[in-house]
């Protein structure tokens, strides 16, 4: 236990250096270059907003049904929902940037300035705000009843707690998919604002709930396997969930791709082509191959799923493809060639850091009250 | 508790099992054989007619021009039958007699024509016109066979549409010079594919892409 | 009923529970007898490989078989799309790779289960609606709430007298001998 | 039993029997020459209603069309003869007329060897100096036992074979001197 | 992990869950003297024979209304252009999605190790057969010249073509054949130790040797069940995606095309959400009376009951998820045709259908949040009523509201289904129900030898 919490007071310390440098790097050039630092510094911001989102339903799906997986990661996915505030706070320098982000604010060509025409009444800056508010205010709201009723639940053998939390899981995944959905519309989707598809949202959501888990088992092995080693029957429920996701994420992905690409309509087919033309379609290639074909083929095997070094390995090499997805998500629409800003690290790892910080605090402080808990109990 | 089955049963339970599949290939096969067979293509296979023309005899015994009959072969899309009286030209003289021209005569003095039997019939969604295929350089052999050797005429192929497609695909297999398109006894004097190919450019055919165009064939 | 060419096939042990019969089981294979079956209700849980029965090629042959079905479908598909009789459909490319997709994943798993099923049968010997073991009296109890422990005869260990003994020895509630043509 | 056995068949025979349909293969389209009950003479191919006349078939042309003109035999040719058009003339001199005059007019084709009565020579004086408008009349309205090829050669057809006609007579009457000189050289050889 | 079981069992205790997948009291020879004897007593209550019966006059409507059709054609359908998708999509896409539950009771629940699941298998695949087969129908009924069907086939045929591969109707050919072969073996596979069961108890020398032909000489052999349940569970490995990509496919015949209504991207997650909400529905609509009539409480429980109107819930927020979106998405993209189309589908000549259905599949669902609602049998029926209603009106909405406004006001139109499509479709469902009661009447409807899995856990628990 000793050496897990002076490695989170490690991490504590190493998220604030991070968090140092990058905001020093990226606050000056949100100045000087804002062009390209804030599409840099979304792509950073969505990346560690996605895993915080993305712990909310790995949570509420575990109190609704249950199940010994959840055990070895649960108290990672509660550390990830209360990263929430800070990363309220990180949204605020977005604002400045709105006109180097969404294009919906000035039109540049006649048929997109048509289209938006059509719907000003829902994109446009203070109706963005106002939705974006309230999507923090819900989700704030539910991180506060999760964590609360998860630390009784810890503090006492009360079965009451644990009914408390199935009663709030259950309408609050509804709320937290819709949330969630107009979220991705309002901060992804507008980004090509003549674009849309349904099903984008969801995909994102998949792609946060994957980052969530593999980030979860990626600490799960290097935090905790030594000292509180998971079963592998726990490893191998880990494993299925992320193969799961995986397929739901390609299996989204592909509907999509299929249906775009089938209609071929202006309004959507661009979207694609932005992701094919200068050298991205070598990008969209490597997302397949390792966001799907490999952890996919992995993953059908029960003895990889088993070993926690293999498991914690797909994981992390997850984790990184989701970052990368969403790289492949926000930059073809700002750069027409596949180009990687030296800015993109910085804004990275300054959001990171932060994100780091206030995570890994969170984590000593409830490992503490675990310790207590498990002591009394 | 007595065995309910013979250990013989065993052999013959396998026997199906194993043979339900071969039984279900066999049955495709034959769907096939019957599907390519003369009884369904009805390839080979001599057409009553009503007087019995031989092509053998007009074409290869007397050297008439296939266009002698079939007058509007490079016009229109139909070849063109001949009237009664095309028969008439040179059977008011010769074979004036002849028991196997009677209904021709018959045909001639009551004014009706003689009704034919067709041997070639496409479907009615098939937009099939002789005359681009004979300007185009397609010899009447590719199509029609040695009709020269006939005695009764018979379809000297299936005229599928797996048939026609495969000529469409290849038209440089089938060209001709424009010169020796009636000629029903040339031979391509060396490589066929390769002046198939000059030959399609002279003729000005369009790309395999147009021509395998389903509104090619069906409008 | 003259025993003529009668045969010995082997002979059966009937338990009254799965305990008893893994226990049985795990005897037996612990002597030594190769040539051994046990016959339950249910699947129980570990009994295939106290009996020596570690691995089942099935999977294999289902993936043998999904890889063939993924490799003949896309061929297919691409054979007649792109190569045997290339139509241009709205301007797409002729071999348009992600409207292959739905057919090559259904081909796959179809190839794979009639693959896996078929590989289930030959490595269980099935369909075999005549087995020795069927003439034992009492044997259709198997398919409720007996258990039956089989030795064969073809067994190099195999010896009536000792394996009888042995059947004995674990309690067994009827033992069997099989025998027929 | 035997009634319900029967009653199945049935039922099969008309679940099999209405399918099975060439609706679309024969639809009601009528295709050249095809026999139809609807006109008394079962013809589909319907003659010109008497005494009209197609768009762009008014043919008042007489030269081209008759070959006379007030009931006169046209001499010469309606537009000057090309080579082209002696070509096409030879083409279908050797479908047409070859059967019966001989690919050289001799009146020696291959029906004529067969027992049909032997035309006179395309090279006999009266017909060298017959006008051009009376073998427009002969090939158009038949002469003797000779059909009328109106039905089987149309008008610029015609004109081309009488010019054709006209070179093989001429080719037939002519001697080395006829030849221009600077072509005489490749008939005469080294 | 101790002190969450714990905490598990805790809960069931306080919440008074009906928590039994079996009663308590049933043996190994009393599941399977109950299953069995449902089959070989050979008596079978006036339930039977009046639902039988009902089934099988529907059928014969079915077969009459087929030979008119074929005979005449598909004129007497209410279809025109612009509607020229009818009820026989509408009757596809609700029978394939119906055909949905088996396979997702099947393969996805055996891979997540439920248990519930066990002693309602066997009759939600049986139904999954049933639903695929009148499913497959239809869209041969609405070729045009049904007896040329396998021109969509791919073999090396006399025109020199092959089906158009990049089409999603042909997709639906493989997704269909493929789905219901799986099923077909699926289920058939996990009949086998059954069979021999049945084999073994039958008391007619008939029924001895059907079951014993049928159940391919199955003597329960450790090596038998090695294999068995290695193909048993890989065969449920692929059926679930098999599941998800067959409506994924029949949902790519909309979305494939640029219809407004169907090009939408959700259409696949969303059509196999609303496929396992009809499909769970369909097998409540049948299992519960069956369960009452054959005396199966002890089997089928309401801990059964209770799983399945949750499976119906989350599926049915699913689907209400995919209408926000769909609607919303519709909105956003400023295209005026798909904006027409959502102000259409609500105060259009068809707005009443779009408000009933969701009255009846969005509105009355929600009534099992309430657990009272989700444990009774007859309050679960009639919303499992509700549900089949509504699906069935979501495909009429999707089919039939998106076609008959075109993108020219000159070719908008309005459909109105005669009597042949009422026919057929009830037809339909006869077909249905005559080959669910043919399989009560001839199959053990229960899994014996899952059930008896159970039967032995829980004597283990005991002991």
């Amino acid at each position: 236990m000793e050496s897990v919490a002076s490695r989170l007071a490690a991490a504590q310390r190493f998220g604030a250096i991070l968090f140092c440098v990058g905001f020093l790097v990226v606050g000056v050039t949100l100045f000087l270059a804002p062009s390209h630092a804030f599409p840099s510094y979304l792509m950073g911001f969505l990346f560690w907003m996605g895993l915080t989102l993305g712990c909310f339903p790995v949570l509420m799906i575990y109190h609704l049904v249950g199940g010994i997986w959840a055990v070895p990661i649960r108290k990672f996915l509660e550390a990830g929902i209360s990263t929430l505030p800070v990363m309220a706070v990180l949204l605020v320098p977005l604002l400045f940037g709105f006109g180097y982000l969404y294009r919906w604010i000035h039109p540049v060509d006649l048929r997109t300035a048509e289209v938006l025409e059509r719907k000003e009444i829902y994109l446009n800056m203070p109706a963005w705000l106002i939705r974006t508010a309230l999507f923090f205010c819900v989700w704030g709201a539910q991180a506060f009843l999760l964590l609360r009723w998860s630390r009784r639940q810890l503090e006492s053998s009360d079965p009451r707690p644990t009914l408390a939390l199935r009663k709030i899981s259950a309408p609050g995944l509804i709320v937290f998919g819709l949330t969630t959905s107009f979220a991705v519309v309002d901060w992804v989707m507008s980004l090509e604002p003549d674009w849309y598809s349904s099903i984008f949202p969801l995909i994102i959501i998949m792609g946060q709930i994957l980052s969530a888990l593999a980030l979860s088992i990626v600490l799960a092995r290097t935090l905790l396997f030594g000292a509180d080693e998971a079963t592998p029957d726990q490893l191998n429920q880990l494993g299925d969930l992320l193969l799961t996701f995986v397929m739901l994420w390609a299996y989204m992905t592909i509907s999509q791709i299929i249906i775009i690409y089938a209609g071929n309509l202006p309004n959507e087919i661009t979207w694609y082509l932005h992701r094919m033309r200068g050298g991205w379609l070598s990008l969209s290639w490597v997302v397949a191959l390792f966001a799907f074909g490999v952890p996919f083929f992995l993953l059908l095997f029960r003895h990889l799923k088993r070993a926690p070094t293999w498991l914690s390995g797909i994981a992390g090499g997850l984790l990184v493809m989701h970052a990368v997805c969403v790289f492949w998500y926000v930059a073809p629409s700002f750069r027409s060639s596949i180009s990687f800003d030296w800015l993109d690290p910085f804004a990275f790892i300054g959001v990171g850091g932060a994100w780091v910080l206030v995570f890994s605090r969170q984590l000593s402080h409830n490992l503490r009250l675990s310790t207590i808990s498990g002591q009394s109990a | 508790m007595p065995q309910l089955f013979s250990p013989g049963a065993n052999t013959l339970f396998r026997t199906v099992l194993i043979g339900t599949p071969f039984l279900l290939i066999g049955t495709v096969f034959a769907l096939y054989r019957i599907a390519y067979s003369p009884y369904a293509t009805q390839v080979g296979v001599p057409v009553d007619q009503p007087v019995p023309f031989s092509h053998q005899h007009h074409v290869a015994g007397l050297g008439i021009d296939c266009r002698y009959c079939h007058t509007s072969v490079e016009t229109s899309a139909f070849a063109g039958m001949p009237a009664t009286a095309t028969c008439m030209t040179c059977h008011s003289q010769i074979w004036t007699q002849a028991p196997i021209l009677a209904s021709v005569r018959e045909s001639l003095s009551l004014n009706q024509p003689i009704r034919w039997t067709r041997v070639h019939q496409l479907a009615d969604y098939v937009y099939f016109d002789h005359s681009i295929h004979v300007r185009k350089g397609i010899g009447c052999v590719s199509c029609h066979g040695q009709i020269d050797q006939m005695p009764i005429t018979w379809k000297a192929n299936t005229l599928q549409m797996g048939w026609c497609l495969e000529c469409h695909k290849h038209p440089d297999r089938a060209l001709r010079p424009p010169s020796e398109v009636f000629n029903l006894n040339w031979k391509p004097a060396g490589d066929q594919t390769l002046q198939g190919r000059t030959l399609a450019k002279q003729a000005g055919i369009k790309s395999i892409q147009e021509i395998t165009d389903c509104t090619t064939c069906h409008r | 009923m003259s025993s003529v060419q009668v045969r010995l096939h082997g002979l059966t042990a009937e338990f009254d529970s799965a305990e008893q019969l893994v226990q049985a089981a795990r005897t037996v294979f612990e002597q030594g007898f190769r040539q051994i079956d046990a016959f339950t209700p249910y699947p129980v849980e570990g009994l295939p490989e106290i009996i020596g029965r570690t691995k089942s090629a099935v999977p294999l042959i289902m993936l043998i078989g999904g890889i063939a079905g993924a490799v003949i479908a896309y061929g297919m598909q691409w054979y007649a799309m792109a190569y045997y009789y290339p139509l241009n459909i709205g301007g797409r490319p002729l071999n348009s790779w992600p409207l292959f997709i739905p057919i090559t994943f259904e081909l796959t798993v179809l190839f794979s289960a009639l693959a896996g099923v078929a590989g289930f049968l030959f490595l269980s010997r099935l369909p075999c609606v005549h087995h020795p073991v069927f003439s034992v009296p009492g044997f259709e109890r198997v398919s409720t709430d007996q258990f039956f422990l089989w030795i064969e005869a073809t067994d190099p260990l195999f010896d009536e007298r000792s394996v009888r003994h042995l059947f004995e020895r674990l309690e067994a509630r009827t033992i069997t001998e099989v025998r027929g043509k | 039993m035997k009634r319900i056995g029967s009653g199945c068949v049935l039922l099969l025979a008309i679940v099999l029997g209405s399918g099975c349909r060439e609706e679309m293969r024969n639809d009601s389209r009528l295709k050249p020459l095809q026999e139809d009950a609807f006109f008394a003479d079962r013809n589909s191919s319907r003659p010109l209603v008497p005494n009209t006349v197609p768009r762009g078939h008014a043919n008042n042309d007489d030269f081209f069309y008759q070959g006379e003109i007030n009931g006169k035999l046209v001499r010469g040719f309606p537009s000057p003869v090309t080579r082209q058009e002696l070509e096409r003339g030879r083409d279908r001199f050797n479908i047409y007329c070859s059967v019966c005059h001989g690919p050289t007019g001799e009146g020696d084709g291959m029906i004529v060897q067969r027992g049909f009565p032997q035309p006179p020579s395309l090279h006999d004086q009266r017909l060298r100096d017959a006008p051009e408008g009376h073998l427009f009349h002969v090939i158009t309205r038949g002469y003797g036992v000779m059909y009328p090829y109106a039905d089987r050669v149309t008008p610029q057809d015609r004109w081309a074979i009488i010019a054709y006609i006209r070179v093989l007579q001429l080719a037939r009457n002519s001697t080395i001197n006829d030849v221009p000189p600077d072509q005489k050289a490749r008939l005469t050889g080294p | 992990m101790p002190e969450t079981k714990l905490l598990e069992e805790e809960i069931v205790k306080s919440s008074n869950l009906p928590h039994l997948l079996v009663r308590p009291g049933e043996t190994l020879e009393s599941a399977s003297a109950k299953i069995s004897g449902i089959v070989l007593t050979g008596k079978h209550p006036p339930f039977w024979w009046v639902s039988f019966g009902i089934g099988f006059i529907l059928l014969m409507g079915f077969l009459y209304g087929t030979i008119i059709l074929f005979m005449i054609g598909v004129g007497i359908w209410g279809i025109n252009i612009p509607v020229a998708w009818g009820f026989a999509i509408v009757n596809f896409v609700w029978w394939i999605g119906i055909g949905h539950a088996g396979t997702f009771i099947s393969a996805i629940l055996l891979l997540l190790a439920q248990k519930w699941r066990n002693s309602i298998n066997r009759l939600a695949e049986a139904m999954t057969l049933f639903a695929v087969a009148c499913a497959g129908m239809f869209p041969l009924l609405h070729l045009g010249r049904p007896w040329t069907f396998f021109w969509i086939l791919p073999y090396p045929n006399t025109m020199g073509l092959w089906p158009q591969f990049r089409s999603p109707l042909v997709w639906d050919v493989f997704a269909v054949c493929t789905y219901f072969t799986v099923s077909l073996i699926f289920w058939y596979t996990g009949l086998i130790p059954d069979l021999a069961t049945m084999r073994d108890r039958a008391r007619t020398r008939f029924a001895k040797i059907g079951f014993g032909i049928l159940s391919l000489g199955w003597r329960g052999s450790a090596i038998h069940w090695k294999h068995y349940q290695t193909v048993y569970l890989i065969l449920a490995g692929l059926s679930t995606p098999l599941v998800l990509s067959v409506h994924s496919v029949v949902s790519a015949d909309f979305a494939v095309a640029v219809l407004p209504g169907w090009h939408t991207t959700i259409f696949p997650p969303f059509f196999v959400a609303g496929a396992i909400y009809s499909g769970f529905a369909m097998v409540l609509n049948i299992m519960i009376p069956l369960r009452y009539v054959y005396r199966l409480e002890s089997l089928i429980t309401e801990r059964h009951l209770n799983c399945m109107a949750n499976v119906m819930l989350v599926t049915g927020l699913m689907v209400g998820y995919g209408y926000v979106m769909e609607t919303f998405t519709s909105w956003y993209s400023g295209d005026i045709f798909e904006q027409y189309m959502v102000i259409n589908r609500s105060i259009g000549p068809y707005g009443w259908v779009y408000w009933f259905l969701i009255l009846v599949n969005i509105v009355i669902p929600q009534l099992l949040w309430i657990r009272k609602i989700r444990t009774n049998p007859v309050s679960l029926f009639f919303v499992a009523l509700s549900i089949n209603v509504g699906m069935w009106l979501e495909r009429f909405v999707i089919i039939i509201v998106s076609l008959h406004r075109d993108f020219l006001p000159s070719s908008w139109g309005i459909f109105a289904p005669t009597g042949w499509d009422w026919l057929i479709l009830f037809g339909s469902i006869g077909l249905f129900c005559s080959l669910v009661f043919l399989f009560v009447r001839f199959l053990p409807m229960i899994p014996i030898f899952e059930v008896k899995e159970i039967i032995v856990e829980r004597q283990e628990e005991a002991a």
